[in-house]
């Protein structure tokens, strides 16, 4: 099997997550396909740590799952509160700010 | 070429002479009600410094040879991006040199002055605080070495010009006229930049000296783009056709800033642009003519628009707009004309400082009104302003041995000299400056009385009459004193350089023909305007149609109808062209760039997704670029 | 060393971490810690002043560490960090800024009592309790240990040497600044869709940043940006890696600077911020950016600028002119200045362009003479109000010459600034990084710069004009009289606006000092 | 690469893109947490086999077991239920959206694709000097990378101060004592004076979300606890056989 098999799993993934983003309405799925695309880019940076033969890749993706820790709290303390106002997480409701 | 040398000595003070209004301005403007009691005084002490330091200057640049007499003063480098680098610094010669004393006298009697005509006003603080800021910007400009210096202080003047033509902020007159001032000012502004950009481009430098040392190698289009550029210019900061619209609503402004600014200094400073530019127009003979055709075209303009008018600052400033065509004639007419037009340009600066301070006087006395029709008889109770204006009128229309006489005939004869037309046109100008310049004095100081009920006019008191009478004195004797000898010709030499004009005519065939020209003009004005009643209300334009039927041409109705309704055309004309061609253009581009705009604005929709399809769509973009691109 | 066993002291070296360099950075995060304790420890009451010592304190103490931590250049810290001229001059300017943005946070005259931002975050908009809360002058404090927080990510980024040290750098500025945009005090609504929107987008952008990094990392098998530099030199298979990395790495940062068209969030995030915090995120968050995209550009990229110049070329035209097209028609002030921003960053981009030595010295300068002026702008925003609060719309502005001419002429200065008239910090900034860009022969950018300068001053003399010579529309529009923190914070926006605009070689010598990276 | 990697990587690829997709096409959010969990399971045993045993443990433990965690206790509090509608509002969204998806998916795995690795170099001699991954990873984490470690406590930091500004409501007064309830309660003039039914009370169900029967036969809607009161209609059938239907009407006070 060619190793770049989970790059390309990867490079999948991150697609599925950017589309998502555009796709979802709920904040809170738009936050997980974020969440998505960090995990995809995880995975290369796993898979070419294994392929190079440096262990940075993996340093990195521990990195990663640390700031999305940060990232989720944060995110879902926004949407919090957003719900709180509004009774709703759908993004599309929130478009007071326009030209 | 002139040759130039470091300052040094008592030369090394040039920067004194800005620092010293500049810091004036700063105190005065930056300090707030506390500066309110004694700002003035600390305004006026700073351009008597100044005035101090020039004549300091100009004692020691007498004390040299005359080929040494050009100073630089290096302050401090602006700007240095490798290619392209710009030094501050002042340059001192021979013609900036009798600018600063211009500047810096004429300034230092109309702050004087203006200590008596604002008592009273609760902004005289501020408008001390603008004035100085406007001796310091105008000193900049004609201290500057490079192009690029002398813009600043040309925005700087422009500035301290706006600021002041709408001091009057109560007025709803002002406001507009500072904002057609500040547009019409912006066109000639582009002028400047386009001209700088030119030489950067053309040249690598733009220091006076690198340009005109350059400047012969340049092509004949380059240069003679460069002096339409720089023409256009001119004709912004100079009222100039046909860019002159906003010089009569300037005179929305007190009276002192339309004696120091509108008719002694900064209207002159398109004729020093061109005068300082003299290495470019010698090699652009086009450009040059141009310059003749403006001059010529303003003269008469002026002229007649002078004659129109029945407010005295505005009669007055269009014959501002008139002397300052003469200058731009002169100037256009290249080493011959260059010394005539900055004697004129300094005569001038003390007979219409003086003609605008006695209006002053005047509308001090009348409770400000403005209309000549109002006064009438005004020689009984204002015997000195009588007197001052009476000998810058004098002046003005060239009555020998006055001012006038010896400064703008050898114009008229220069111009005589280039080409018969020319010089007859000039001649024409004379006798329509006589007209219009009589008509005021009559319909002012002569005449019957045709006050308001409400006017009790007195003469005025010494702060402002004291430099009424200074300035009457410049009126009479500087001509003789510039002239005589061959004086200002030797002074000026090393800058411009200078050719005696070569007339067919002989001096005393073109003096007659002048005098002749200007005695018609007086005689006109006593026949309208001395001995018939000059109606207190001006005859509307219905009462002409049914007085012209009447076929009472020689009455008030052929003045109407030969000055007037051109007056009318021609101010029409120009705000026609104001509003539609430049405005037009301008907000056309704004129109199509803003309907692009509103167009575009659709996809800032406010949905959170819709920009994060842009951002994938940009990404994705960025790849193919980069897939198309960079293999 | 006491306690390890004498084995693993010979296995694992001890990390080298220059403490002298790093101090700036130390310094302000414990000073963001210092006023997290704050927060739980002193009573409420106290809690302001002690915010007000800490920041200051912190800040300033980190200038002046900054200022005594040598000129050596180097990498330090293992790596991570490069300690060079463009690091220690934008570290500086983020500092001094965040000084004066933070002034602008003191602030509580403008709105007798109170300051800009929500009593409590949580409180729902409108209901008694926020109600009562306002009543009670109850403030909340924590917006300056955030504010911290993020300034130690803005001090890292544009310093820092390897991606993965960028990308923790990245989100230590963001995350901050996604809570603070949701923080206004008025018009809750529109702030909590500004953290809403600037949260999803960013953390999207920092995906592709991250997956960038990645492919990056597959490419060059190294984070560091010498060594991706060596890589790239070196290597002629998996063009793909590269440009992918390239690509993805740039939307990331693209997205931070604001550049088209990853420029979408930031009108409304700006409007929607409480405006003292789009003063602080539009002023340091571009300067950081712009350190960080032009390190990773000139050292890791910089052997293959012929893949990447053409579009960064095309993104840097593409942006000046979204920026001034979308400000031309725009009545909202704080949008306007929003479009302003993003014009800015393709005039900054052209410097980018330039790539030579003079380009960077000419951001480095284009990047303070922005900075204060858009602090400036924004601060006097913060002056002008009606009854519910900013007056927003530009009819509020009109005539603001008359009833107040010193804050119209001051709000003209940093305009004019922006739209880079000379006497000004902006002409010579501008005039310098088109200078760079023309002399590495980027002349069509340049070109296109100019016409967007054009149509740039043309919105911004409009505004101008509606305050000097049109007459008052409303009566409701007020000018209040800041407290001398804000004051003194605009006074120093304004004197460094004229004064590099009056003498801009002592700015451009120092940024010339300043403008070589190292590797 | 063994043929046991092979037929692993394709499981796990298949469940992977699964999940994803599952969490992209569920209606209901908490479907798709559920969804993506399945891919982050996936994805943990994808690290173990790609030699990253520390990651794949923290993988699920940060990942699957706080994040996930997280998001499912926000879709709690947010309402369960709740589920997006299929109708697209922005016009053209959908169509542009799925167009640039897959442009920029194809575009990315065709960059990738430019490159054939002939051999993995593998981690073993990098692990080996440390004796073993977890060593080794921690050998970089806190030599190399130590800063950006130290740094990213900040970010944790900063995420806690954030949580509680936008979320905590300090108590500016005290709590109201328990002769304070009961003074307002019967002051009140609309309190019930006695105890609230628990829910279920009387009904078929007893379950939390079904209110309780008054002696009347109507249903107390104040019964059922504020986070389950959904605003669909809810309708149960009675122990005596009667059919109720509950609605709580629209902002009513959950």
């Amino acid at each position: 099997m060619n190793p770049m098999n989970y790059i390309y799993l990867s490079a999948a993934l991150f697609s599925i997550g950017a589309f998502g983003v555009l796709f979802r309405r709920n904040a809170i799925v738009v936050f997980m396909c974020v969440e998505l695309m960090l995990n995809a880019a995880n995975l290369a940076f796993v898979a070419f740590a294994r392929i190079n033969g440096t262990l940075d890749g993996q340093v990195v993706a521990f990195f990663v799952m640390v700031v999305a820790a940060a990232e989720v709290v944060i995110g879902l303390a926004i949407i919090m509160s957003i719900f709180a106002t509004r009774r709703s997480a759908s993004i599309d409701e929130a478009n007071l700010l326009r030209s | 070429m002139e040759t130039i040398t470091a300052a040094s000595g008592t030369t090394s003070l040039t920067w004194l002479l800005i620092a010293l209004p500049l810091a004036g301005a700063v105190i005065l403007l930056g300090t707030g009600r506390v500066t309110n009691k004694w700002g003035h005084l600390l305004g006026v002490a700073t351009i008597a410094g100044s005035f101090g330091v020039a004549v300091a200057l100009w004692l020691s640049l007498l004390a040299k040879p005359s080929e040494d007499r050009a100073v630089r003063q290096f302050l401090f480098t602006w700007l240095d991006l490798g290619r392209f680098k710009v030094d501050v610094a002042l340059q001192l010669d021979q013609l900036s040199m009798a600018f600063v004393l211009l500047i810096t006298g004429v300034g230092l009697l109309i702050h004087v002055y203006a200590v008596g005509y604002m008592k009273g006003d609760d902004g005289r603080r501020r408008f001390f605080g603008y004035l100085n800021l406007f001796v310091a910007a105008m000193l900049l400009l004609v201290l500057a070495d490079s192009y690029v210096l002398l813009y600043v202080g040309w925005e700087g003047v422009g500035l301290a010009s706006y600021l002041l033509i709408g001091y009057y902020q109560t007025r709803d007159t002002a406001g507009p006229a500072a904002k057609k001032a500040f547009v019409v000012n912006r066109v000639g502004d582009i002028g400047m930049s386009v001209a700088i950009m030119l030489m950067f481009a053309a040249f690598g430098t733009v220091t006076f000296q690198g340009v005109f040392e350059a400047a012969p190698g340049a092509s004949s289009a380059m240069v003679n783009g460069i002096g339409f550029m720089l023409l256009l210019a001119a004709c912004g900061k100079s009222a100039q056709f046909p860019l002159q619209s906003w010089l009569l609503d300037a005179m929305e402004g007190p009276t002192p800033v339309s004696a120091l600014i509108h008719a002694a200094t900064m209207v002159t400073a398109g004729v020093y642009l061109i005068a300082r530019s003299n290495p470019i127009f010698d090699l652009a003979p086009t450009a040059q003519m141009a310059v003749i055709i403006v001059g010529l075209i303003t003269l008469l303009a002026g002229g007649i628009i002078a004659s129109a008018k029945d407010d005295i600052k505005k009669a007055l400033a269009g014959s501002t707009m008139s002397a300052i065509g003469y200058m731009m004639l002169a100037v256009g007419l290249g080493p011959t004309g260059y010394v005539f037009a900055i004697a004129f340009l300094l005569a001038h600066g003390f007979f219409k400082a003086g003609l605008f301070l006695g209006a002053g006087s005047v509308m001090h006395g009348m409770n400000d009104q403005v209309s000549m029709r109002r006064f009438g008889g005004l020689r009984s109770v204002m015997a000195i302003t009588t007197a001052t204006f009476g000998l810058g009128y004098l002046a003005i229309i060239g009555i020998p041995p006055l001012a006038g006489y010896f400064t703008k005939d050898l114009i008229i004869e220069s111009a005589l000299a280039r080409s018969p037309i020319i010089g007859g046109l000039a001649v024409i100008g004379a006798g329509l400056t006589a007209f219009y310049m009589s008509r005021i004095f009559f319909m002012t100081f002569i005449g019957k009385k045709r006050w308001t009920e409400d006017v009790h006019p007195h003469e005025s008191p010494w702060s402002m009459t004291v430099p009424m009478l200074v300035l009457a004195v410049g009126s009479v004797a500087s001509g003789y004193l510039l002239m005589r000898d061959y004086t200002l010709e030797k002074w000026l030499e090393p800058v411009t350089g200078f050719v005696e004009p070569e007339s067919s005519l002989s001096h005393v065939v073109v003096t007659s023909v002048t005098l002749t020209s200007v005695a018609v003009g007086i005689v006109a004005a006593i026949l309208l305007y001395l001995r018939r009643d000059v109606p207190e209300v001006a005859p509307s334009k219905v009462s002409f149609l049914v007085v012209a039927a009447r076929k009472d041409l020689f009455g008030d109705a052929f003045n109407e109808a030969v000055f007037m309704r051109p007056g009318q055309w021609l101010t029409r004309s120009l705000v026609w062209v104001d509003n539609k061609v430049i405005d037009g253009a301008v907000n056309g581009v704004a129109a199509s760039l803003g309907g692009l705009s509103a167009r575009a604005r659709r996809i800032q929709t406010g949905y959170t997704r819709s920009y994060s399809l842009v951002m994938l769509s940009g990404a994705l973009l960025v790849l193919v670029f980069l897939a198309i691109v960079g293999r | 060393m006491m306690g390890l066993p004498a084995a693993t002291q010979g296995l694992f070296p001890v990390p080298q971490l220059e403490y002298q360099n790093l101090a700036p950075v130390l310094i302000v995060l414990v000073a963001a810690l210092l006023g997290v304790l704050v927060e739980a420890f002193l009573p409420r009451a106290a809690r302001f002043r002690a915010q007000l010592v800490v920041s200051f304190g912190g800040l300033l103490i980190a200038l002046a560490a900054l200022f005594f931590a040598g000129n050596t250049d180097g990498v330090i810290a293992e790596g991570a960090i490069a300690w060079d001229g463009p690091a220690r001059f934008l570290q500086g300017l983020i500092l001094v800024l965040s000084v004066v943005a933070f002034l602008l946070f003191t602030d509580r005259k403008i709105d007798p009592g109170r300051d800009a931002f929500a009593p409590r975050v949580s409180a729902i908009p409108g209901s008694a309790e926020e109600q009562s809360l306002t009543e009670k002058l109850v403030q909340q404090t924590e917006v300056y240990p955030l504010a911290l927080f993020s300034v130690s990510g803005m001090l890292l980024f544009p310093a820092a040497n390897d991606l993965l040290m960028m990308f923790v750098a990245l989100e230590v500025l963001s995350l901050p600044l996604y809570l603070l945009a949701g923080m206004a005090r008025r018009r809750r609504l529109l702030s909590q869709e500004a953290a809403l929107k600037y949260f999803l987008l960013g953390a999207y952008s920092s995906a592709f940043f991250l997956f960038g990094s990645a492919m990056i990392y597959g490419y060059a098998n190294s984070l560091r940006f010498s060594e991706i530099a060596a890589a790239t030199a070196s290597q002629s298979a998996s063009e793909g890696l590269l440009l992918v990395g390239i690509g993805l790495i740039s939307v990331g940062l693209l997205f931070k600077i604001g550049a088209a068209p990853f420029h979408e969030w930031t009108p409304d995030v700006y409007q929607g911020a409480p405006t003292v915090i789009t003063a602080f995120m539009a002023a340091t968050t571009k300067v950081a950016a712009f350190g960080a995209l032009v390190r990773i550009f000139y050292v890791a990229f910089g052997p293959v600028r012929e893949q990447w110049l053409p579009l960064i070329s095309v993104i840097s035209a593409l942006t000046m002119l979204v920026g001034v097209i979308f400000a031309l028609t725009q009545r909202e002030m704080k949008r306007m200045l929003a479009y302003s921003s993003i014009a800015h960053a393709g005039f900054l981009l052209t410097g980018v362009v330039a790539l030579s030595q003079k380009g960077v010295s000419a951001i480095l300068f284009y990047l303070v003479a922005y900075g204060f002026a858009t602090i400036g702008a924004f601060g006097i925003v913060t002056l002008v109000r009606d009854g519910a609060g900013e007056a927003s719309d530009l009819s509020a502005w009109a005539g603001l010459g008359k009833r107040s001419p010193g804050v119209a002429a001051l709000f003209s200065l940093f305009l004019l600034s922006m739209a880079g008239i000379p006497l000004t910090a902006g002409f010579p900034a501008k005039f310098a990084v088109f200078s760079a860009a023309s002399a590495s022969g980027a002349s069509w950018l340049v070109i296109v710069g100019v016409i967007a300068s054009a149509i740039a001053g043309f919105f911004y003399v409009r505004v101008i004009v509606l305050m000097f010579f049109t007459d008052p529309q409303d009566d409701n529009t007020t000018v209040a009289i800041p407290s001398l923190a804000t004051a003194i914070s605009l006074a120093v926006c304004a004197g460094v606006t004229i004064v590099l605009g009056v003498l801009p070689q002592i700015g451009l010598e120092v940024a010339d000092r300043a403008s070589l990276f190292i590797r | 690469m063994s043929a046991g990697e092979t037929f692993a990587f394709w499981v796990l690829a298949i469940l992977a893109v699964g999940g994803a997709i599952g969490m992209l096409l569920s209606r209901k959010a908490v479907h798709s947490a559920l969804w993506i969990a399945l891919t982050m399971v996936s994805l943990a045993v994808v690290y173990l086999i790609n030699a990253a045993p520390f990651l794949s443990m923290v993988q699920i433990i940060v990942y699957t077991g706080a994040v996930m965690m997280l998001f499912l206790f926000v879709l709690m509090l947010i309402g369960v239920d709740a589920a997006d509608s299929l109708v697209e509002t922005i016009k053209g969204q959908r169509l542009a959206a799925v167009l640039v998806g897959i442009g920029f998916g194809l575009l990315l795995l065709a960059g990738v694709g430019g490159l054939t690795v002939n051999e993995i170099k593998g981690l073993d001699a990098a692990t080996s000097q440390a004796g073993g991954n977890l060593e080794a990873v921690a050998q970089l984490i806190f030599g190399r990378y130590v800063l950006a470690f130290e740094v990213t406590s900040a970010l944790l930091i900063t995420a806690a101060v954030g949580a509680i500004v936008y979320t905590h409501r300090e108590r500016l007064v005290g709590k109201p004592t328990q002769a304070m309830i009961s003074r307002a309660r019967f002051t009140s003039v609309t309190a019930p004076r006695s105890p609230m039914p628990a829910p279920g009370v009387f009904a078929n169900h007893n379950a939390v979300d079904t209110p309780a029967l008054l002696p009347d036969g109507s249903p107390a809607l104040d019964s059922v606890p504020a986070p389950f009161q959904v605003e669909e209609a809810r309708t149960f059938t009675t122990a005596d056989g009667r059919v109720i239907t509950a609605v709580y009407p629209e902002g009513d006070d959950k």
